[in-house]
């Protein structure tokens, strides 16, 4: 099971005080699916607003990027630059 | 449309003809009429463009001193090496206008009569007691180059008059002059506070004999200081304190995007001491 | 409103043209000639970006009006080349990276080209207070001044 | 693949060639944004609002449209109303709406400068002087241009619709606060106790512009068939043609975008201002519309970046390791909501390895233009306030500042503050490098009498991203190579496309070409922006290249009648893998492309890729000044730029970033801001005020490269452009503070400022 962790407020309105999970996901696309399962409308506010960090690397706007099993998933905002 | 007419007259009087007309401006270096025309600030219906005047742009070396044409840029000012050695301070206002490139146009005449506050140019000529030979529509006349400005953007130059040439006496025997400006960047800007001082020592290692302090940026035209404090003096720490205090006591800034009053009124106190230091310095060198 | 005819010399072609009173240099070149290599960067004189040498003297163009350009001589960036070799100064722009996007860049040849021609040998200070008028946002100024005291040296032989 | 191994010998990456772009721009004929012209076109010009805050009572152009020679002019009326849709956009979450809004305005003008009318005519002039003669009725409301005074609850609220996202519950009242967030690791609250020291300040930073040199401008002709085509400088044609598409109401398809040369951007052009203008006045005229900004225009109505107030309080053991840290970021939006609070708050720790950090910040509307990305958006406000207070920390801990920032360093495997756990990173490898760098190891000197000097050190991070990009290698006719990029080439991209292509496929540089493509002749990229050219796009023409040198390897196996895997690539040619394979002559690029015909057809490689995976990148400054005790001026004296780059591709190129951010942010620090009237109006809206660093101003600005490779990337490529403008600010005020004994917690720090501390130390 990987693990999910958020840093910040943004899934407050989904998750309540829960900043934690354990999901069983293979891919981007499967942790998005579970966590919308958990936490009904978390799945659109990652897919659309966030990125999810897998064992330190940013990944944004993908279904394909492999999740490991023990791997470390965080879900953060999503970055852009100058 | 907007668009102003352009004539180079050949002469004085063509140009006096051409200036009397209703919104004719002249048109000497231009670093300040075309960026208030481009920007609709000023739109003159004729441009009356000075510089085909004979005698409207270079330096002359006169018996009394030199005649400088109202249209000379700080550049040539700057190329004129007995200009230079005469008056160091004057050269160091018109070569800080502005960059490289706006000193190869902007003018000694233009930088007095846009009558900015903060002209680089002026507070040295005033300190020199330059005399601005002006031609209009009665003919001749001379001013004090102190008396040109008349507030912000004005001048006491009549309907149809111009600037035709500067005038500056020989410097007297250990006389010098220095400017000094303050501004954030290290070119480019617009000085916060400017100060020229004209020096004369009784002899190469004397005291002060006579001394003129003016200050630019500090009040809506140039002011000038008290230097009786200076006079008779060596510029020790207590004269140039006294000074600065002169200095500061004359000015009545104002707190824009430049500087504070505040700020504006301590470094005039600051530039009027350091100018003073190299002015008298520079009289004892000659 | 009527407009002036003016005969200048523009990188060493005589050339003819009509302005009108507002016109500057810089909208002539561009919008006249097709000269678009001297820059509009602010229309202030702050830039540098318009730089051209007229009679031997750094100016901007953005502050000369079209018409004053009767009987004078003018280069340009399009004139620094000698057909197809570069000026040095633009051969060592290339080598040192003196430019990230190159819109100053023009302007900051011309003015550099001016310097050497009135002083050959300048000291790093002397290069960086001459090109003061010529803004660049890319650089830090660094490679350009490296390229500019590259390039004086090559042109006296060193 | 990557060639990342030490086995692998680069012969072209990693060199200093000629950018194939460079002739063009050093003789002046390459054509940027204001250059560009097209037959039968006529010029556009904007009305802006001179108030910052008013209702539109009403717009009259009826004297404006009978001048001879308008063809059209337009309000918002003419664009379509767009209802309220949550993108992310540029600078991050935004909404399409407010771009339109911002574009033109509709019922209200939210800052000095803001769009409210367009005219295009037979020339700039004659539309100039129709602009004029548009009468605009306004109702003048009160306006708030502090960010604080934003926050405050009796402020002019901007937006009525406007309700505080992230507290809880949802509030009722509309306010400027748009959005609240949090990051949170630990517990700082309990964590204080542990502290030795605490240090807490507030900091304030003003708003500065990017203030690239190359005014906006755009050329657009749009058809009777609404098919148009856009000719512009931007950051991105697919963003242009995106955005254009969505606030005209029009088809992506039937919108072409071909860029033209950039003349900087820095962030400030990753959005529309002119395009949907000069679209909509084609559409009203029926001719192609030029548009150009003026700088005051760009000052007043373009994104200038955020400034913020920040408060931060950090606290550490007496043998300095931090051990709480707690940071409040206010950050200015503009007229609409989107500033990059989420980076401002996920940046300014990242460096270090800490257990207990709460960092939260606002987003703030105010009369101010829309803020736009620049570089780094959102870091270096922050990260000036917290790296001053580490600086402070070092002070009274009586501890070298270097040696704090090591002690405290984040590592491989440590926790960032924001959630994930780093690796791969090189902060440390910058510390150390700044550690043994020649600027930190010689004296200080002697400052001059009357003159003060100090030396300080500041560090900085940056995610950089990666995205969407897409790249093409094609074979020519005589073996040339054609590399086609995505992106607008803002900094010498097409040197280091070219140069991976080139490496790939072993050939002379020279012998590749890079162009930036047309919306029609490149697949999607996302913009030139967030450090990603090089790594994202970079990916996709490495692996296009790849495919050309796999193809190129199958052509040779069908001319020699082998099978393909006996065939291998080496130095430019196609060789026989081994003695089985055969006996014959290598076959060069240019030798299979003469028979590319016969062997199955051109030689293309195309690849489009989503990239992820970039590596985030760390910087640390070093700075040595001295101060005009009496006047207050700043000299920087010396500067060292030290980053973390993954690897430089073309060095010079990487240099010039360092260099450039550096600069940008020594302005930042010292001079830059925005200046406004008691009435809301921008009063610096020109390069004579508003103060950007000159040649005259700047010592030479020394870089050490730091090479710690980006596993991701095929050649290890981290994103190099925005992190040096994170340190800077901190870095000359720890400086100023070593110099003078005074912490500056206010930017600029302008010499009026700088001698009113100076003074109020002295008592």
């Amino acid at each position: 099971m990987a693990r999910v962790t958020i840093a910040s407020q943004m899934c407050r309105p989904y998750m309540g005080t829960v900043t934690e999970i354990e999901v069983d996901a293979s891919n981007v696309r499967a942790l998005i699916r579970e966590l919308d399962r958990l936490y009904p409308g978390l799945g659109n506010q990652v897919e659309e607003s966030m990125a999810v960090a897998i064992d330190g690397v940013i990944c944004q706007d993908t279904y394909l990027e492999p999740i490991g099993a023990d791997s470390e998933i965080c879900l953060i905002p999503k970055i852009a630059g100058g | 449309m907007y668009s102003p007419t352009f004539a180079a007259p050949q002469s004085i009087d063509e140009a006096v003809r051409m200036l009397g007309a209703d919104g004719a401006k002249p048109l000497s270096g231009g670093t300040d009429l075309i960026v208030q025309l481009k920007s609709g600030r000023n739109r003159p219906a004729a441009v009356v463009d000075l510089k085909k005047i004979p005698g409207l742009v270079g330096i002359e070396e006169t018996a009394d001193g030199f005649v400088i044409g109202a249209a000379t840029a700080g550049a040539q000012l700057g190329e004129h090496a007995r200009l230079v050695a005469a008056y160091p301070g004057i050269v160091e206002g018109a070569e800080l206008i502005g960059s490289t490139q706006v000193q190869g146009r902007a003018s000694l005449a233009g930088n007095l009569c846009n009558a900015s506050p903060a002209a680089d140019s002026v507070p040295c000529l005033a300190a020199a007691g330059a005399i601005a030979v002006v031609a209009g529509p009665n003919g001749e006349r001379e001013m004090k180059v102190s008396d040109v400005p008349a507030g912000p953007g004005r001048t006491n130059l009549a309907k149809g008059e111009f600037i035709k040439s500067f005038k500056l006496k020989k410097p007297a025997a250990h006389s010098a002059d220095a400017y000094l400006r303050f501004i954030p960047r290290t070119e480019m800007d617009i000085a916060v506070v400017g100060a020229g001082v004209n020096i004369t020592r009784d002899g190469a290692n004397g005291p002060i004999k006579s001394a003129t302090v003016w200050l630019g940026a500090v009040a809506p035209t140039i002011v000038e200081v008290d230097a009786s404090c200076i006079i008779g003096t060596s510029l020790d720490d207590a004269t140039l304190a006294k000074l600065d205090a002169a200095a500061q006591s004359v000015c009545n800034p104002i707190d824009d995007k430049r500087g504070t009053i505040e700020y504006r009124t301590k470094v005039a106190g600051v530039l009027a001491r350091r100018a003073a230091s190299i002015a008298f310095k520079r009289a004892g060198e000659r | 409103m009527a407009k002036t005819h003016v005969t200048a010399t523009i990188n060493g072609e005589e050339t003819e043209f009509l302005c009108d009173g507002q016109q500057t240099m810089l909208d002539v070149l561009r919008d006249e000639m097709g000269l678009t290599g001297s820059k509009e960067g602010c229309g202030s004189g702050d830039c540098g970006a318009c730089s051209i040498i007229v009679d031997g003297r750094l100016v901007c163009s953005c502050l000369m009006f079209g018409a004053e350009a009767e009987g004078t001589e003018i280069m340009t960036i399009e004139g620094m080349a000698d057909g197809e070799n570069l000026h040095p100064l633009q051969q060592k722009f290339l080598e040192h990276a003196a430019l990230q996007c190159g819109f100053c860049t023009p302007g900051v040849l011309v003015a550099s080209k001016a310097l050497l021609d009135k002083n050959p040998n300048p000291t790093e200070e002397q290069a960086r207070y001459w090109l003061a008028g010529n803004l660049c946002r890319c650089t830090g100024y660094d490679k350009i001044i490296e390229a500019v005291m590259d390039a004086a040296a090559e042109m006296r032989g060193e | 693949m990557n060639y990342l191994g030490k086995d692998v010998e680069l012969k072209v990456v990693g060199t200093r060639p000629i950018r194939p772009d460079g002739v063009e721009k050093v003789i002046g004929r390459a054509a940027f944004g204001a250059d560009f012209s097209v037959a039968g076109m006529i010029h556009g010009k904007v009305l802006r609002s001179p108030h910052a805050h008013a209702r539109i009572k009403s717009i009259d152009t009826s004297k404006a449209e009978a001048l001879k020679g308008v063809k059209a002019v337009i309000t918002a009326n003419d664009l379509p109303n767009i209802p309220s849709e949550e993108a992310f956009v540029g600078e991050g979450p935004a909404n399409f709406r407010d771009m339109s809004l911002n574009t033109i305005a509709r019922d209200k003008v939210l800052y000095d400068g803001h769009a409210v009318a367009a005219v295009a005519a037979t020339s700039p002039s004659i539309a100039e002087e129709a602009v004029r003669l548009i009468k605009v009725e306004y109702e003048v409301l009160p306006n708030v241009i502090d960010v604080e005074e934003a926050m405050r609850p009796d402020a002019p609220v901007l937006h009525e619709d406007l309700f505080t996202q992230g507290v809880d519950p949802k509030p009722t009242k509309a306010s400027n606060i748009a959005k609240r967030m949090e990051f949170k690791l630990g517990d700082s609250a309990s964590a204080f106790a542990k502290a030795d020291v605490v240090v807490e300040r507030k900091y304030k930073t003003a708003p500065v512009h990017q203030a690239y040199i190359e005014p906006h401008a755009c050329v657009v002709s749009y058809g009777a068939d609404g098919q148009a085509q856009v000719w512009c400088s931007s950051q991105g044609q697919f963003m242009v043609r995106a955005y254009c598409a969505k606030l005209l109401g029009m088809d992506i398809a039937d919108i072409r975008v071909f860029p033209l040369e950039i003349g900087g951007g820095f962030g400030g052009k990753t959005l529309v201002y002119l395009e949907p203008l000069a679209l909509a006045l084609s559409r009203k005229s029926g001719k192609p519309v030029k548009m150009t900004m003026s700088r005051e225009e760009v000052f007043r109505g373009s994104g200038p970046t955020s400034g913020g107030a920040i408060n931060v309080k950090i606290g550490a053991t007496k043998n300095g390791r931090i051990v709480a840290a707690e940071c409040e970021v206010m950050l200015q939006a503009g007229a609409f909501p989107g500033s990059p609070i989420g980076p401002a708050l996920m940046t300014p720790f990242a460096m270090y390895d800490l257990s207990d950090v709460t960092i939260w910040g606002y987003d703030v509307v105010s009369n101010r233009p829309k803020v736009a990305a620049y570089r780094a958006p959102g870091a270096p406000v922050s990260t000036f306030a917290t790296e001053s207070a580490v600086d402070e920390l070092a002070k009274q801990l009586g501890m070298d500042p270097l040696e704090l920032r090591l002690i405290n360093a984040a590592k491989d495997g440590t926790k960032a503050v924001y959630g994930p756990t780093l690796k791969d990173i090189g902060f440390v490898e910058t510390l150390e490098a700044a550690k043994s760098s020649p600027h930190w190891n010689s004296p200080l000197g002697e400052a001059a009498p009357g003159k003060l000097r100090g030396r300080g050190i500041a560090s900085g991070f940056w995610f950089n991203i990666g995205g969407e990009s897409s790249g093409a290698t094609y074979v020519n006719e005589d073996g040339t190579i054609t590399v086609v990029s995505g992106n607008p080439d803002i900094g010498g991209s097409r040197a280091s496309m070219g140069m991976m292509a080139a490496e790939v496929l072993g050939m002379d540089v020279k012998d590749v070409r890079t162009v930036v493509g047309d919306t029609t002749s490149v697949g999607f990229s996302f913009l030139t922006g967030g450090s990603r050219v090089t790594f994202a796009t970079g990916m996709a023409v490495t692996q296009s290249a790849e495919m050309v040198r796999d193809e190129l390897c199958k052509r040779a196996a069908l001319l020699w009648e082998i099978p393909s895997e006996a065939v291998e690539w080496k130095d430019g040619k196609a060789y026989p893998a081994g003695e089985n394979a055969g006996k014959f002559d290598p076959l060069s690029v240019a030798d299979i492309a003469a028979k590319s015909a016969r062997t199955g057809g051109p030689i293309t490689g195309k690849a489009s890729i989503n990239a992820q995976g970039a590596g985030p990148g760390y910087a640390t400054h070093i700075c040595d000044l001295e101060v005009d005790e009496e006047t207050g001026h700043t000299t920087v004296l010396r500067y060292t730029a030290i980053q973390d780059v993954g690897k430089a591709i073309h060095p010079s190129y990487v240099e010039g970033q360092l260099q450039g951010g550096a600069v940008q942010g020594i302005g930042w620090a010292l001079n830059e801001e925005y200046v406004y009237t008691k009435d809301g109006r921008l009063d610096n809206a020109g390069f004579l005020d508003y103060r950007i660093p000159v040649a005259s101003d700047l010592p030479m600005i020394e870089t050490i490269l730091v090479e710690v490779p980006n596993p991701r990337h095929p050649f290890g490529v981290k994103g190099v452009g925005e992190p040096p403008i994170v340190p800077p600010m901190a870095a000359v005020a720890n400086a100023m503070e070593n110099a003078t004994g005074v912490r500056m917690g206010s930017l600029p720090m302008s010499p009026p400022r700088i001698r009113a501390a100076l003074d109020a130390a002295k008592g």
